[in-house]
């Protein structure tokens, strides 16, 4: 488990997440920004757990719900929030956008707006570390529960337990693909087992305790760096909002199990704990609250300050 | 007559077609309990129950696969892919065996699969979620290729569709689904493989196809106030090709632009110039020429997205320029 | 278990495409046959075993290497030859050949020349018997060792269990995809455990073992036909030739192994027995044998005396 | 000059770039242990060792998924399709994925992967195993293509892509193989992007690739005996086309026949037909024609199969017409 002093960091993390994820909802209530966007929030203790196992040059593939990701991984938030201005000042001169967001500096490999095919990019990049690069960094890869049943997850974790790859496999298992229930879209409730199939281990982690993802994840990644290995872990995680921008849920699921699952919010939970054991005090809760909305603020200030890409750069960085 | 949404004209397409024909059914990601993602199929799972109407897991060569399948044995499966962009993953499934398993097998099985899905850009969905992927279908023998533009025709297209014993690739498009256009309450069916000429016109031929065909219009409509008359073809299937009515028109005016939305290199506006050119040379006074996307992945500013598919403004300069009209670029 | 009077006949099926193949090999050593041609030779137990568990109108989704399954599954030898020789007169009116022979008269679907596309296929006929057709018909869906890991695999699997569909999906396992091990290829070694992660029973039968194999497939076309869903069934063979036309296996298996394989002759080893109970006399082989190679004969006989199609042919039967 | 296959000039190619450059790794199924299916990798094991030359399970989308990853971080795949009717598994893993990765980063990536396939009709193997998909292939932004037709232009061409930082489908053609043709001992290039005018001639344009430039150029013999000087143009390239190279011989001789081994409809034919109206329509004495593979899954009968595909024949023909002389159909 993480050392105490690390937890503070933690919690920092999700905050500044669900901050991020605030804003951005408010932006596109505004229509400040545009397109295809999916909030994590709800989701921080997986994207911040896992990720706090990793050292900086390990590698990151995320999904189409990958802010959370992407904020753990480091980025500066002024190039997060221009890119989903859709500004050239953006991590990916405006050309990304949530999406499709990315940094290789960061080790990360993009954000995916295709369901599963993070997956074998994963293994892919697992491969070249093993084979060719000889070094000792281990690929995390983020997924949903909707990409258990893809082609390109059974070739993906085939291919990484045959041919032992360091590479971590993140189920964020949290019930539901846009409106379908996992257990109406894969045949079997128990996902970790899965991972019998492919020869490594499969475990299953509360996805809204960040330190129990952290434990979970960390056993996986040392395993990965020391040569034993791929692994998949599942997280059992719940998105708070809608999908996408569309804040309906009623045709799938419950306010009910909404509500239940709200009352286990991964920062709140987490907060009053680090109070609770004088980790913490309220006021430094303030202190961090109001560090995030400046850093924040701020960050949409760059952002809607920068101008968008000139139509030259349409054609421009198709090829090498 | 009474006006409705394409999105509503599609639903009363499968609607009366699944009242019609108990063998019809329909699978897809979210199109039952949710109703789709475009909410083309709101309301059938209410209506014809859940052996008809199906919710499947995230996969799209499975869908595909089991449609194909499922249309061997007998039924009609009108199964949805999301996005075109998805088709990616059923490539083999709808080309190397829907398309091609009548004619291997020697003519002895009928496979009447029809694969709904959109496409298109314009919607701030970036690379993946915005390709117009026609191009690749019409290149499969075995299928045909519908894209309807209106609210007419997308019912009277998807019912043909269905009835129709071969796989269609049935490409709606996401900037279409709330445009209202009038649909007569009675039924009536659009036959594949028949353009319909959306206005006429005796000096150039405009020829389109799905999202095109309202900026093609608005175009001729500028047009007409410069003294150009532009006739329209809306070419409503892709494959197999009016070309017919094309080459009418082209003997007609003499002049031709495609307008498309798929980028240009490899598109079909490539395949439409060619057989022109094949069968009408002589008729031609300039060379055919294309309005089309941009060779580029649809990129997510909307500073630039909007730049990288045909408007109204470049439609209509191609043109002026090929009357040697001056335009300021 | 087959009722013994049964047993003669499926050891004449068994001979019958033994020598099937066997010309076939004939011809087109000869170049009278033409093509990609994958032969079942060692295989045979497996075909027989599992389809004398069908009805006449359950459905048949075949793989390339499908000579025994359409024979086993009454095809006539004339106009499965005549399509061979690509003669007008055969199943597909030549266009189709050894890997897309088909005839949906005899219930079946197929050969086919991409690995793993049979189970969505097959899948879907499945869906369409239970949720439209409302027959109790059940669909029989051969494999290869090949298929394990690709996405289609997976994909079909998880359908057919999840809805619980009326289909059977038999792994021909004889340990191979052209030169690849199966335990080069598949993170694990138990193959039938993998119907875990589809929520249906897996089970492994001796490929070489007519009996066995009818055995376990009967149980899961009952199954099936009762409407309890799929399931995987595991059947150990071994293929005796090359993979295609190519004889050679020397690059990646052991003539030991190819020896000891083929002492487990599925039809040799029947034979012994069914004359050892009594229940055949060497006589009868005898007689069965003249009748075989009579039919096959004819049948060469008749498509080698069959026009092939005509220029016209080429664009017919694109569209219905 | 010596002579080898062009089988051995693309393992040459193979040997020399991985000799060169460790980061180039080759992944694909039986490839490795069997040499592959085509023996082009045959021997790389042996030489390379297991690390470097894998053979993969029977899983398309993953083999291409893996090989963008590892590009993604700065190694060199050159993956094997075993054929290019298996691109129909990998569509999404190469165009949505390695394709427009770079572009999609803001060009802060290079996707320097190479798609090693095959593909073609002619070896009486049917619909599944015959296909001309190389269309499809330059429609998708963000990816090149090349298909050789010469051990020469293989291994220069071969040796090119794996040095390109994008990704390249390299498409080879099964009957060429065993076909010689020289091949100096010193090390060379072809550069992509680059036509090769196999045969001058100055009263018509041959354009083609891969398995059609031979029946090209000894149709070019055929048309010489008859007055008729052709010039054959070999794209080498698809994407990006030498359309300079194309124009300048087209204004020169005012005709043009492509000649090409896809199906009609939809081929790259099309494209280039496009082009060439676009830019040189004044300098046309006759409309350019495609004489292409016809809109057909490709037949397993012997019988047919030989006439699905262009032949000497019907380009003589195509080209007798084209100058108004009597041919007997
Ligand atoms: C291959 C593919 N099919 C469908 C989609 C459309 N789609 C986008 S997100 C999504 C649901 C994904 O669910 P999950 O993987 O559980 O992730 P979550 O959204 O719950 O984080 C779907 C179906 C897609 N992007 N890619
Ligand atoms: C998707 C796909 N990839 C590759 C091939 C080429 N191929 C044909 S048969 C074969 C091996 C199949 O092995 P298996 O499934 O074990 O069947 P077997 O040949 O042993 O009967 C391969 C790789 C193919 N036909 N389809
Ligand atoms: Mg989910
Ligand atoms: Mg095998």
């Amino acid at each position: 488990m993480k050392p105490r002093h690390l937890w503070i960091d933690l919690f920092q993390q999700m905050l500044l997440i669900r901050r991020v994820e605030e804003k951005i909802r408010e932006l596109y209530t505004q229509d400040r920004i545009k397109g295809m966007l999916h909030l994590c929030i709800g989701q921080e203790a997986v994207a911040v757990g896992a990720m706090s196992a990793l050292r900086e040059n390990d590698y990151l593939v995320s999904t189409h719900r990958g802010h959370g990701h992407f904020i753990a991984k480091g980025a500066d938030l002024g190039k997060m929030m221009a890119e989903l201005f859709g500004r050239r000042t953006g991590y990916c001169k405006g050309k990304g956008g949530s999406m499709h967001i990315a940094d290789i500096d960061l080790y990360h490999l993009g954000a995916n707006g295709i369901v599963g095919e993070g997956l074998p990019i994963a293994a892919g990049a697992a491969l070249a570390i093993k084979n060719i690069l000889h070094t000792d960094q281990v690929v995390m890869c983020f997924f949903g529960d909707g990409a258990l049943n893809i082609g390109a997850f059974h070739e993906a974790l085939n291919l990484a337990g045959l041919w032992k790859l360091p590479v971590v496999f993140i189920c964020e298992n949290n019930s539901y693909a846009i409106s379908m229930h996992v257990n109406r879209a894969c045949a079997v409730e128990d996902i970790a087992k899965r991972a019998e199939s492919y020869d490594m281990p499969g475990v299953t982690a509360d996805g809204m305790d960040v330190l129990e993802v952290n434990e979970q994840v960390d056993l996986a990644v040392k395993r990965a760096r020391e040569g034993q290995g791929p692994s998949l872990v599942v997280c059992q995680t719940y998105r708070f909002l809608g999908h996408g921008r569309n804040p309906d849920c009623s045709t799938y699921r419950t306010k009910e199990e909404e509500q239940q699952w709200k009352q286990r919010c991964p920062i709140e939970v987490f907060r009053d704990r680090l109070i609770q054991k004088n980790i913490l005090t309220q006021n430094d809760v303030e202190t961090i609250e109001a560090d995030i909305v400046r850093s924040i603020d701020e960050a949409v200030d760059f952002a809607e300050a920068s101008p968008y890409p000139a139509a030259e750069d349409l054609e421009v960085d198709i090829y090498a | 007559m009474r006006e409705i949404t394409y999105r509503d004209a599609l639903k009363e397409a499968m609607q009366e077609e699944m009242r019609r024909d108990p063998s019809v059914f329909t699978m897809g990601e979210d199109i039952a309990v949710y109703g789709g993602v475009y909410s083309v199929t709101k309301g059938l799972l209410e209506e014809f129950g859940d052996e008809r109407v199906l919710d499947t897991p995230i996969s799209e060569a499975v869908i595909a696969g089991a449609g194909t399948g499922a249309a061997a044995v007998g039924t009609r499966p009108v199964i949805e892919i999301m996005y075109v962009d998805f088709m990616t993953f059923c490539m083999d499934q709808i080309v190397n065996q829907a398309a091609k398993m009548r004619y291997m097998f020697g003519g002895k099985i009928k496979v009447p699969l029809v694969v709904r899905t959109q496409g298109g850009a314009g919607t701030y969905c970036a690379a993946q979620h915005s390709e117009s992927l026609e191009a690749w279908f019409t290149h499969v023998p075995g299928l045909k290729v519908v894209m309807p533009a209106t609210p007419y025709d997308a019912k009277g297209l998807l019912k043909s569709s269905i009835r129709d014993d071969n796989p269609v690739i049935f490409i709606e498009h996401n900037l279409l689904y709330n445009q209202k256009g009038p649909v007569p309450e009675e039924e009536y069916l659009v036959p594949l493989g028949l353009a319909d000429i959306k206005r006429e016109g005796e000096d150039i031929t405009i020829i389109t196809y799905s999202s095109m065909v309202s900026v093609s219009l608005a175009a001729a409509e500028e047009l007409a106030t410069a003294g150009i008359r532009a006739e329209v073809i809306d070419l409503r299937t892709l494959y197999p090709l009016d070309i017919e009515t094309i080459l009418q028109s082209v003997r007609k005016t003499g002049r031709v632009v495609i307008c498309e939305p798929d980028c240009k290199t490899g598109g079909v506006g490539g395949e439409i110039v060619s057989q022109i050119t094949e069968y009408a040379f002589d008729y031609l006074d300039a060379p055919p020429i294309r309005v089309a996307g941009r060779d580029t992945p649809i990129p997510y500013s909307p500073a630039l997205e909007s730049i990288a598919v045909p408007d109204k403004n470049e439609l209509t300069k191609a043109v002026y320029r090929l009357f040697g009209r001056k335009v300021e670029s």
